[in-house]
């Protein structure tokens, strides 16, 4: 798990939004500095009320935050915390419990990068290391299903890439209601066109995934997308802001007023309300400022350009200042107000909590600016430096010349509230469990039988997945081996013959019987699929998709599935590697069923003995292994 | 019969990358003095019978439900 | 000595490096050749790559056909030199008017990615006379508008003149009108084609290797030149 | 400052796709009496300075060379 994951989405109820790109239309803003809410204001107005319970924030966090800071926050610093102590960030509810993961973790040599990365990496041999992760955009993906769907795999790209690796390929795991119910072709059609439009328009081939249809899902689909990337050992970036005097470069798309509704509420708190137009909580995104940026910070990994990168997901400036700050010298100036923007009213508040996508910030010496600036600009991206490193220890931002911004950074990336929730076995439990198969009339005759076979093979979760998988471009980049139909995608890597192999798998309704074992049997299913290609599985990515956590059933679903898991995964002697946990999956009071989604990496020693599932040889003998 | 226009724009606050991406080449295809670009799209409607309030609202209703998608766009429908 | 033969990279180009790998695989040398440059670097040919440049987004190549190096390719084109656009490549060319006709969103509204099946309707262009003429190919479709389209009279010069270089059999993937997935100029130096022969290059990553030929077809060419 | 519209309609003897397949979705979502549907696109030009001939002049060859394509396209062209 990456604990500080900051490119999902859908895991609060809040949605997510973001946009992206392009021009910026640096204008000054029209702000007079008075109304700004400084850190000097904050000092002599302690007690002005701020709306920190509309942010998401509970009493005693917000206590905390005064805490820290000896005084109240700005409403700057107040959004920065709201947003680096959400759920979605701060994983609040399940960091207790995904510890496991790594205390559970088998010995690996290959692990080269583990959990807390933007996604962790694993060594495969031949001079190669390879990066993936799996993510979910659920909740953005239902208000919006092609934006949702799109921008979902544009921001796990953007975490392979922050690695410092190329994206080499992506699948996506798919969950939708009942396939006749009308609601369903809109969702359905929409999700795949976002996945398929944003992915084949940056070159990346989609070589699998799942799609299943379930009930449980019908107001709440699940869109988790995977992506992988292969780079050298020694190419490794990581999201960290280190040697005072280095540069801080935002570079990508503008910074746009989308996915904040949030911080409308800081605004119009603080200020006059007739600036807070309504503000859009979709994402809307741009394949084609992504293929660029990627190609651009390929060229500018080339020339070792940067010290340290993040890409901006959910929490946007917010969560790559302090997260690079805390993870550097310690301390870091920002200049908010030469921060690109698409809408030039935005407020201070906005620029930091705004998730437009398309956008990353790099740490780099001053002597390598200007050749970073040529870079992006060959590559027409926009890139502008809006700070520095300090050794202060303080994350430091100023707006029109007065700070409004001045905390450790790691109060806000690292120290983040830990809950643990409590749990019980959910009631309907025992009496879902008794109702076994037993009762079911079985085939009486050979035409019963015959009746079965067709209406399996003719019902929605077995059909042929063609519709879906045609969309996609499988061939592009000229090295995948296998793809659809296959139950694994294996890729070519360098000039060959070694490949990486991938699978995802989940399966709601085992997990919602016994989460415990749904979870190992997703984690099988992924590893047996990867082993059959003729891989060796390596290591293992999850996307957790649950109901609410305060709700006591759904935290027992939750727990048990990540004890599962981890046991499993010891067992196995794989090590998970990264994920994303999404909460507040559910319609009304009714959560989906656990979900558990495991994705799991093998490396192939020559992809030209590959196995295919087809019999394509006459003659062959059939064996059937296991019990 | 009658015929009605509508047009679809993203709403402003939304990223408009298909006007941007033709904004941003403009300079270098040799049209200075372009400040921007938005790009929607337009539908032009036939429709049986005569132009009146209840044609209208049927076309806007259309325009509501499937030629816009109201949250990221909005639709101006005048009749021709 | 080998052929050199360019491949042109657009900001959103996709199968440039495949095309790359297609031109080796040939036994001739790619070189890479960046959109802003002014300079065709002495190529001998130029291949367009699949791709979505510029995003596709005004409508499909028109934006990358104004690139400073389309210009020198058009001029370099009329004079003879060997050009296959794929694809989004083929799009860029019809954009530039180097191919008549015009490639629109696919019938189907949907993106489509399967392994098609063409015949090879004219084996004497630059790029195929490595097939028969009637020779039955698999490659790769997958595109979001490839629907060629052109007026009655430029279809019938396209068929009376043997321009059709390859048409879909089985499935028309797009709509394409009499089922063209290529066609080439009147001098057949220049092709356009809608499927991407770079993917069938390899029995392991390909649907085929008969996508080879058309790169074979114009290496043997200049090789005999 | 300067605003001016480009429509860019498909010629009528080319293939609407797109139309089409909003035309044909009306009547599933129970609206009766469409008789056609035709899509184009609708872009939304600011330039600097006046909105005299000269601008005019400027994006009419903008529309003429990129926004339409003339193979397939026609376009209209208003200030406003
Ligand atoms: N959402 C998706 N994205 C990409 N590939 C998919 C998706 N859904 C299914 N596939 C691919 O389609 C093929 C068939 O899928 P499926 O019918 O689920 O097979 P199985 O039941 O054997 O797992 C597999 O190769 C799978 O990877």
């Amino acid at each position: 798990m990456s604990e500080q994951s900051s490119n999902e989405s859908g895991v609060e109820p809040t949605g997510a939004g973001s946009a992206g790109s392009a021009e910026a239309a640096t204008e000054p803003t029209p702000v007079r500095p008075a109304e700004v809410d400084s850190v000097a204001r904050a000092a002599q107005t302690p007690e002005l009320p701020l709306p920190y319970a509309e942010l998401g924030m509970k009493d005693d966090e917000y206590a905390r935050v005064r805490e820290i800071l000896g005084r109240r926050p700005t409403s700057a610093e107040l959004a920065i915390y709201s947003v680096m102590w959400s759920e979605h960030c701060s994983y609040k509810s399940s960091r207790v419990h995904l510890r496991q993961f790594g205390d559970k973790a088998p010995q690996s040599d290959a692990l080269l990068v583990g959990m807390g990365e933007n996604a962790g990496v694993v060594d495969v041999g031949n001079g190669w290391a390879v990066t993936f992760k799996i993510e979910s955009h659920n909740h953005p993906s239902y208000v919006e299903p092609y934006q949702g769907a799109a921008t979902g795999v544009g921001g796990i790209v953007r975490d392979i890439i922050s690695m410092g690796a190329r994206p080499v390929a992506v699948m996506d795991s798919l969950r939708f209601g009942p396939p006749d119910a009308p609601d369903t072709r809109r969702v359905l059609d929409g999700v795949v066109r976002g996945v398929g439009g944003y992915g084949n328009c940056l070159g990346l081939p989609n070589i699998g995934g799942e799609v299943v249809f379930d009930d449980c899902y019908a107001a709440n689909p699940l869109v988790n997308a995977l992506c992988v990337g292969v780079l050298k050992p020694e190419g490794i970036k990581r999201a960290i802001a280190p040697g005072p005097g280095n540069k801080v470069i935002l570079f990508g798309a503008g910074t746009g007023p989308d996915g904040i509704g949030g911080a409308s509420v800081l605004a119009s708190a603080t200020f006059d309300e007739e600036s807070q137009a309504k503000r859009p909580s979709v994402q809307v995104g741009d394949p084609f400022m992504e293929k660029l940026l990627t190609e651009c910070c390929l060229e500018i990994f080339d020339e070792d350009l940067v010290v340290g990168i993040q890409d901006l997901g959910a929490a946007g400036v917010s969560c790559a200042t302090t997260e690079l700050a805390a993870a550097g010298t310690g301390g870091m100036d920002i200049d908010l107000n030469t921060v690109p923007l698409r809408d030039p009213t935005l407020r201070p508040e906005e620029i930091l909590m705004s998730e437009s996508q398309e956008r990353m910030m790099a740490v780099v010496e001053p002597a390598k600016v200007e050749r970073f600036l040529e870079v992006c600009a060959k590559w027409d991206v926009p890139a502008t430096v809006i700070g520095e490193v300090t050794d202060t220890g303080r994350l430091r931002m100023t707006w029109h010349g007065e700070t409004i911004v001045d905390i450790p950074p790691g109060t806000a990336a690292d120290e983040g509230p830990v809950y643990e929730r409590p749990y019980e076995v959910p009631a309907d439990l025992a009496q879902l469990q008794a109702d076994g198969p037993g009762r079911l009339p079985r085939p009486a005759t050979p035409e019963d039988l015959r009746n079965t076979v067709l209406w399996l093979a003719g019902s929605p979760n077995l059909a042929d997945k063609s519709f879906v998988t045609s969309q996609y471009d499988r061939f592009v980049l000229g090295n995948t081996v296998l793809a659809m139909p296959e139950d694994a995608g294996l890729i070519r890597i360098g000039d060959g013959p070694q490949g990486i192999a991938l699978a995802t798998d989940g399966n709601g309704r085992y997990a919602r019987l016994d989460p415990y074992a749904g979870a190992q049997l997703a984690l099988s299913e992924a590893y047996r699929n990867v082993a059959t290609t003729g891989a060796r599985p390596l290591a293992v990515t999850n996307c957790l998709n649950f109901g609410s956590p305060e709700d006591p059933g759904v935290m027992w679903q939750f727990a048990r599935a990540v004890e599962g898991l981890a046991d499993a995964c010891q067992a196995l002697g794989v090590p998970v590697t990264g994920g994303n946990v999404s909460f507040y999956n559910q319609t009304g009071t009714t959560p989906i069923n656990p979900t558990p989604v495991i994705g799991v990496l093998g490396v192939h020693d020559d992809v030209n003995r590959r196995v295919p599932m087809s019999f394509n040889v006459e003659g062959t003998t059939l064996l059937l292994l296991g019990e | 019969m009658a015929r009605f226009i509508v047009e679809v724009m993203l709403k402003p606050e939304i990223l408009d990358s298909q006007g941007q991406a033709v904004a941003r080449a403009l300079p270098r295809l040799g049209f200075e003095g372009v400040t921007q670009v938005r790009q929607g799209k337009r539908f032009e409607i036939e429709v049986d019978g005569p132009a009146d309030e209840a044609a209208t609202e049927r076309v806007r209703k259309m325009a509501e439900t499937l030629l816009a998608n109201p949250v990221i766009e909005t639709f101006e429908l005048r009749a021709e | 000595m080998s052929a050199r033969v360019g491949v042109i990279t657009f900001p959103g180009s996709l199968d440039d490096r495949d095309a790359a790998r297609a031109v080796r695989l040939a036994d001739a040398e790619p070189v890479s050749l960046w959109h802003a440059e002014g300079d065709l670097l002495g190529v001998d040919a130029v291949i367009l790559p699949g791709g979505f440049s510029y995003g596709d987004y005004l409508r499909a190549g028109a934006i990358a056909r104004f690139a400073p190096l389309m210009e020198k390719l058009v001029a370099a084109a009329r004079d003879g030199l060997p050009v296959l656009g794929i694809c989004n490549g083929f799009q860029v060319l019809c954009e530039s008017h180097l191919l008549p006709g015009a490639l629109t969103r696919n019938t189907g509204l949907h993106f489509v990615c399967r392994a098609q099946r063409l015949r090879i309707e004219n084996a004497e262009t630059a790029w195929t006379t490595d097939y028969e003429e009637g020779q039955e190919v698999v490659i790769p479709v997958k595109n979001m508008d490839g629907c060629y389209v052109a007026d009655p009279e430029t279809l019938d010069e396209l068929e009376s003149s043997g321009r059709i270089v390859a048409r879909y059999l089985d499935v028309n993937p797009n709509g394409s009108l009499n089922d063209i997935a290529g066609i080439c100029n009147e001098a057949g130096n220049v092709v356009g084609l809608m499927p991407h022969p770079e993917h069938a290059v390899e029995a392991l990553t390909g649907t085929s290797t008969e996508g080879l030929g058309f790169f074979t077809s114009v290496v043997k060419k200049l090789v005999a030149a």
